[in-house]
């Protein structure tokens, strides 16, 4: 074990993986002998040379598509999208390529082994153009593996299983976490499970649900209305967005009654709807009150509001309470 | 002073602007009309057997494609595309790779497919979607893909192929092997921004691939002049520094030896080499498509006599290596194997129920797993309402 | 009024619009005088010149940022894009320009009069590239407007509606229907209202909701659970899905207590979560039943099993009984 | 025979590449280090008037960085951009356009901003993200713009203007205004999709837009020569049929007459037309970068050495405009100035609330009202988590 920040997680992670299997290979605008602009990459094409590990052009859909032709070669392309709001240029790749690679062609080629990483969320002052969460865009592709750490213990276990995945993947990094969050890693290779959620704290009264940053703040919000109600809410990291772990939510919702969902993006549209339907249409007859959505306002991401505009800790609170006494 | 900038360091003291048209490009030719050389043109190696599988595979892909058209008319499949005018730049070009060169198509190009050795099922039980298409009967006619011969599977977006193959080449170069990627494309799909994203990318990370410019003047009903204003496409390669040839598409012994000579290149230095084919777009677009609207049947006729199949034949007569006579015996032949083998592919059954689920994932996920459960119980429920697969389902 | 099929009430408006008004342009692949590949701006060219309707190089990408740059200067551009299947170039210019264009600047610039149109769905034996229904990607996105018509008379007015509307539009025409939709339309400039569901069929029992092309289905599922079961639907056409009328939806199914959503496209991460999510937390203790969603399945759109995928009438009447009989 | 492959139309019958560096571009370069002008080069028509704006408005930008800079590494504000070493390429084509030609920046541009007459005070609010910033508050610093200017509100997606500014520009041709829009960009931004479907566009639907490229060397980390391996930018001028040409960005002179030319040649002809500025980022790439990781001082050293303001400030006094000691004089006042306007513009209030929905839809849609409604409400129960905007809500 070792004490490591999220970006030194990822940073091992990458590196286990190019040691282990040569055809894993980093690219990305910056990625290369600097090492990315939050330093994921930093050492490995010192490590791995330069054409395992090297700067690309500006282009994301350049990227993405070169990402694509490798993957389809065998190769294992960990490709670093600079931002997420900055994913977009990509999109037509990922969605029409990546996504449809394997079926569209029968199984003939696939892109297995693909992983696109990129830092995601607000809370940095980044405004509306580094602050994005656009994992719900992507949660609607069929093909696609959408996954989000909490803290660097998940993201190591969960890029390595990444890599190894034989479907593509979006890894999204919540960069305000990238410093901030600190624990515990081991040193050696493992692997956490993709699809699968995790129940962080065990509760009878409600669930709680959210991913990557968000954790954090449910947490906190779990632990006051635990202090001032005497609330017991279970916690549960979704981990995987895409495919998402019905069964874990669902098990949950019948014993406590009652969910709130907690994500940064955007309310309409985001996926804490899908979770939202799916949930009451398998527990209806358990739900004790309706299903609680603490989002961001459906406003691009602001800057000088930021505070104001995040779903944070007392607006969680506030929707367990409310749940509580529906 | 150093120059970072990555560009030229020379200095002027007086302004002028380069022009738009600052660099005119030839097109490389070697057979006249007539299947004689020009003066001058030398003879790319050719041994009898390569030029007749060349010849032959013109031939098959322009009956089939008469034939296809046809079966279109007759609504026995959904959609078609055809090759002509365009025979000579395919099969030109894919006879000058290695067998286990990666082609990536768009659309156009069953000569390729063929010349590589897809058989007349296999394009059958693709143009029909039946069960035994290896792409499962997923995509419309004519997206054909064989890992076996190093065919990527085609996909409708266009310009989506040219940066994958800048990337399938990088790591065919990481892998040390001796092959190239050909990617092809039309002068239409040379305006998406993945073309400026792929030639760039093979250019800066040294990766052989070739990009085959296939320019025929349309893009469904859009003209080149009112696609760009430049030199064709071929004068964009200096833009990435990538060397460039441009070739009269309707001559195959040209395109075979611009391909060859691309190709030794990209291996020898690593490097991207930009082809630009010029030939017509002699049929409509596709079977949904009446080109009679933009454009006129003079300018079709006009086009029409500059037909690289009967240029190559003169060529291949000249040389005493076919026999008129046989040959025509032989297309007849063909044209009865091709409606035989449609025969059979129509009847073969659809992909089963289970397919609709496989292949999204390595394996399906509980979800779909669980989708595909409740399909099949609502087809069992109501089985005349799905005919295909009503009668299949354990 | 005159008999019209959906591409005539659409090119009608176009020509309404472009006489009005200057400012009103159309442009995109083969639109010039071709008239576009469905024909829905034939003899725009003709009839306005090559300047205000003309084709366009093929990029999406470029089509939209340069109608983006037009609306900027306060041109009415009606960009169209070829299939929905091929939007995903231009997504970023949609999510992150057009969509942002007002805010972003304080209200400095806009793209108010910018409408993207874009025959969309499937059930024509496209397979997975010429079949997509892409609605709930910008349904994500504040800043745009999201329409989808029924019907020409609906077409018609809810395409000059959007052109007129200060905000811009993605425009999602069901290409199934273009011919095989006919309609009496007022020949007359008319506009119906964005962000208005309408109800089509009163009904006690249950509320049916769909949108576009699939507002046949849902009807064909109605028809068939009141003959057979005696069952009364009411039915709504969302008609909007950015922003979208919740009011109308909770007040039905306050009466109804029961809802069931249809969409074509895939279910997972698609509109009707939104709209369930909605519905259960507005309506929870009216519900009589669980809301229930009728989508496409996870997957790329297929092609020979295409009948098997469509979110099709008797998938609907199902739903409705199951619901009934909860 | 017709080419309606719109491109030469001219035959060779021997095989030979074009080579990737076949057209090589010179760079104009008026003025000499010491302030005077090279041999034969002439110099452009300019009044003192506009000379000595021009040059204060270089001054006014260098001034600005260093002091927001500064402001910066003081945690006074979040981010911050500098224009070091390129201020003569922004202010000379600035001052090459008329008032109401559109500009389309990238980030780095503020002096064109200043030339056009945004205010200090509008600089800080922008900054400060206050409530008189005009784009209230939204975007991160540097992100300005201003309607009554002509200057688009700049937005951090990269190359996302350059369509847009061809469109931009077809409209002032079809409104019939004599006015063109300049769009700058760097290298980087230069190999984004968008570059090429902007380009193109405008070539083709002959937009009087010039497309104002910063070749600065760098793009953050990532020097030119693995950002592209052609000559420079303005090597694809000809990929797409536009005038081109290429100046010494660090030459104001060169800089001004390459513009006005260029703006000249676009009305007349209705043209885009291509500029490539070649100078380098002498600073860091934002307030977030530190280049020491990733460059030499010696290459910084050597380039600092080529700068812009001194090269121009020469030939001022060369030419009696300028006086040594009543500029120094003006500097230190405009230190003073900046560091006043700064403490005025940190005290004032953030945003209201209300700004977190307006602009979003022309009016805010009942959703949004509501939204807003609620966390008003929340804010009130919460007054002490929210200190920017608690105390003023009614
Ligand atoms: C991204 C995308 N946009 C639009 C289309 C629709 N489309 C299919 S083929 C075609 C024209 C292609 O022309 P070109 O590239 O010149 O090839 P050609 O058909 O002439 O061989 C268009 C617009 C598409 N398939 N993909
Ligand atoms: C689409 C997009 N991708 C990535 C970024 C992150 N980014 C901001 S500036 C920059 C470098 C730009 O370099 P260049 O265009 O040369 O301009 P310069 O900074 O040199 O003026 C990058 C990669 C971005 N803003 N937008
Ligand atoms: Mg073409
Ligand atoms: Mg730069």
């Amino acid at each position: 074990m070792a004490k490591m920040n999220m970006l030194q997680a990822i940073n091992n992670a990458l590196d286990l993986a190019m040691a282990k299997d040569d055809s894993v290979l980093c690219f990305g605008e910056d990625v290369g002998h600097f090492g990315g602009v939050f330093r994921a990459t930093s050492k490995l094409q010192e490590k791995y040379g330069r054409e395992r590990c090297f700067n690309t052009p500006l282009t994301e859909q350049g990227i993405a598509g070169f990402a694509n032709g490798m993957a389809a070669q065998g190769m294992k392309p960990v490709a670093e999208i600079q931002f997420a709001d900055y994913i977009f240029p990509a999109f037509d790749q990922i969605v029409n390529e990546t996504a449809k690679f394997r079926y569209r062609s029968g199984n003939e080629f696939n892109v297995g082994g693909l992983v696109f990483r990129t830092p995601y969320g607000g809370g940095i002052a980044g405004g509306h153009y580094h602050s994005q969460s656009p994992e719900a865009y992507f949660a609607h592709t069929p093909g696609l593996q959408v996954i989000v750490p909490r803290d660097p213990y998940q993201a190591k276990g969960l890029l390595l299983a990444a890599i190894n995945s034989p479907d593509p993947v979006i890894f999204f990094e919540p960069k305000r976490l990238y410093r901030a969050s600190v624990g515990e890693v081991p040193e050696a290779y493992y692997e956490l499970p993709i699809g699968k959620a995790e129940v962080v704290q065990e509760g009878s009264d409600l669930t709680l649900l959210a991913w990557g940053a968000q954790m954090e703040i449910v947490q906190k919000a779990a632990d006051m209305a635990s202090e001032k109600d005497g609330i017991s809410c279970e916690i549960i990291d979704l981990r995987s967005i895409l495919p998402w772990d019905v069964d874990t939510v669902v098990e949950s919702v019948l014993k406590t009654g009652r969910l709130v969902i907690n994500h940064e993006a955007p309310l309409t549209g985001g996926f804490a709807g899908e979770i939202a339907a799916t949930i009451q249409q398998q527990c209806f007859l358990h739900l004790e009150s309706p299903i609680e959505r603490v989002c961001g306002l459906d406003v691009p991401y602001p800057l000088a509001l930021e505070k104001e505009y995040i779903a944070d800790h007392l607006k969680t609170y506030e929707a367990i309470v409310r749940s509580m006494n529906f | 002073m150093t120059n970072p900038n990555n560009a030229t360091n020379t200095t002027v003291h007086s302004a002028e602007f380069i022009s738009g048209h600052a660099l005119s490009i030839p097109t490389l030719r070697l057979l006249k009309d007539d299947g004689t050389l020009y003066d001058g043109a030398q003879e790319p190696e050719l041994d009898k057997a390569t030029a007749l599988k060349m010849y032959d595979t013109m031939v098959f892909t322009r009956v089939l494609d008469e034939r296809m058209l046809a079966a279109q008319r007759q609504g026995r499949i959904s959609f078609y595309m055809q090759c002509l005018g365009e025979e000579a730049a395919i099969v030109g070009s894919a006879a000058a790779l290695d067998d286990k060169d990666m082609i990536m198509a768009q659309y156009r190009e069953q000569g390729a497919l063929r010349y590589r050795g897809f058989s007349l099922e296999q394009f059958m039980n693709q143009l029909f979607s039946n069960e035994k298409d290896l792409g499962k009967g997923r995509q419309m006619p004519v997206h054909y893909g064989s890992k076996d011969i190093y065919y990527m599977t085609v996909s409708s977006p266009l310009g989506t192929q040219i940066p994958q193959a800048s990337g399938y080449a990088y790591a065919q170069r990481l892998r040390g092997l001796s092959n190239v990627t050909l990617c092809y494309f039309g002068e239409g799909a040379a305006s998406e921004g993945d073309f400026h994203a792929g030639l760039n990318m093979a250019a800066v990370h040294k990766a052989p691939v070739l990009f085959f410019c296939r320019n025929n003047g349309y893009a469904i009903s859009t003209p080149a002049n009112e696609q760009f204003v430049g030199d064709g496409i071929a004068c964009r390669g200096v833009g990435y520094g990538i060397k460039t040839m441009r070739v009269d598409g309707a001559d195959i012994l040209a395109v075979y030896q611009a391909t060859k000579m691309a190709r030794e290149q990209a291996l020898a230095s690593n490097e991207p080499i930009l082809l630009e084919s010029m030939a017509y777009r002699l049929g409509a677009h596709s079977s949904s498509d009446d080109p009679s609207g933009y454009r006129s049947k003079e300018e079709e006729d006009e086009w029409r006599k500059n037909d690289p199949i009967s240029r190559f034949r003169l060529w291949l007569i000249n040389k005493g290596w076919l026999d008129d006579a046989a040959d025509t015996e032989q297309t007849s032949q063909l044209r009865q194997e091709i409606l035989d083998a449609l025969k059979v592919a129509e009847k073969v059954a659809k992909p089963g129920i289970e397919h609709m689920i496989t292949d999204v994932y390595a394996e399906p996920t509980q979800q779909l797993q669980q989708q595909l459960n409740e399909l099949k119980a609502h087809i069992k429920k109501y089985p005349d309402a799905y005919p295909v697969t009503a009668g299949r389902i354990d």
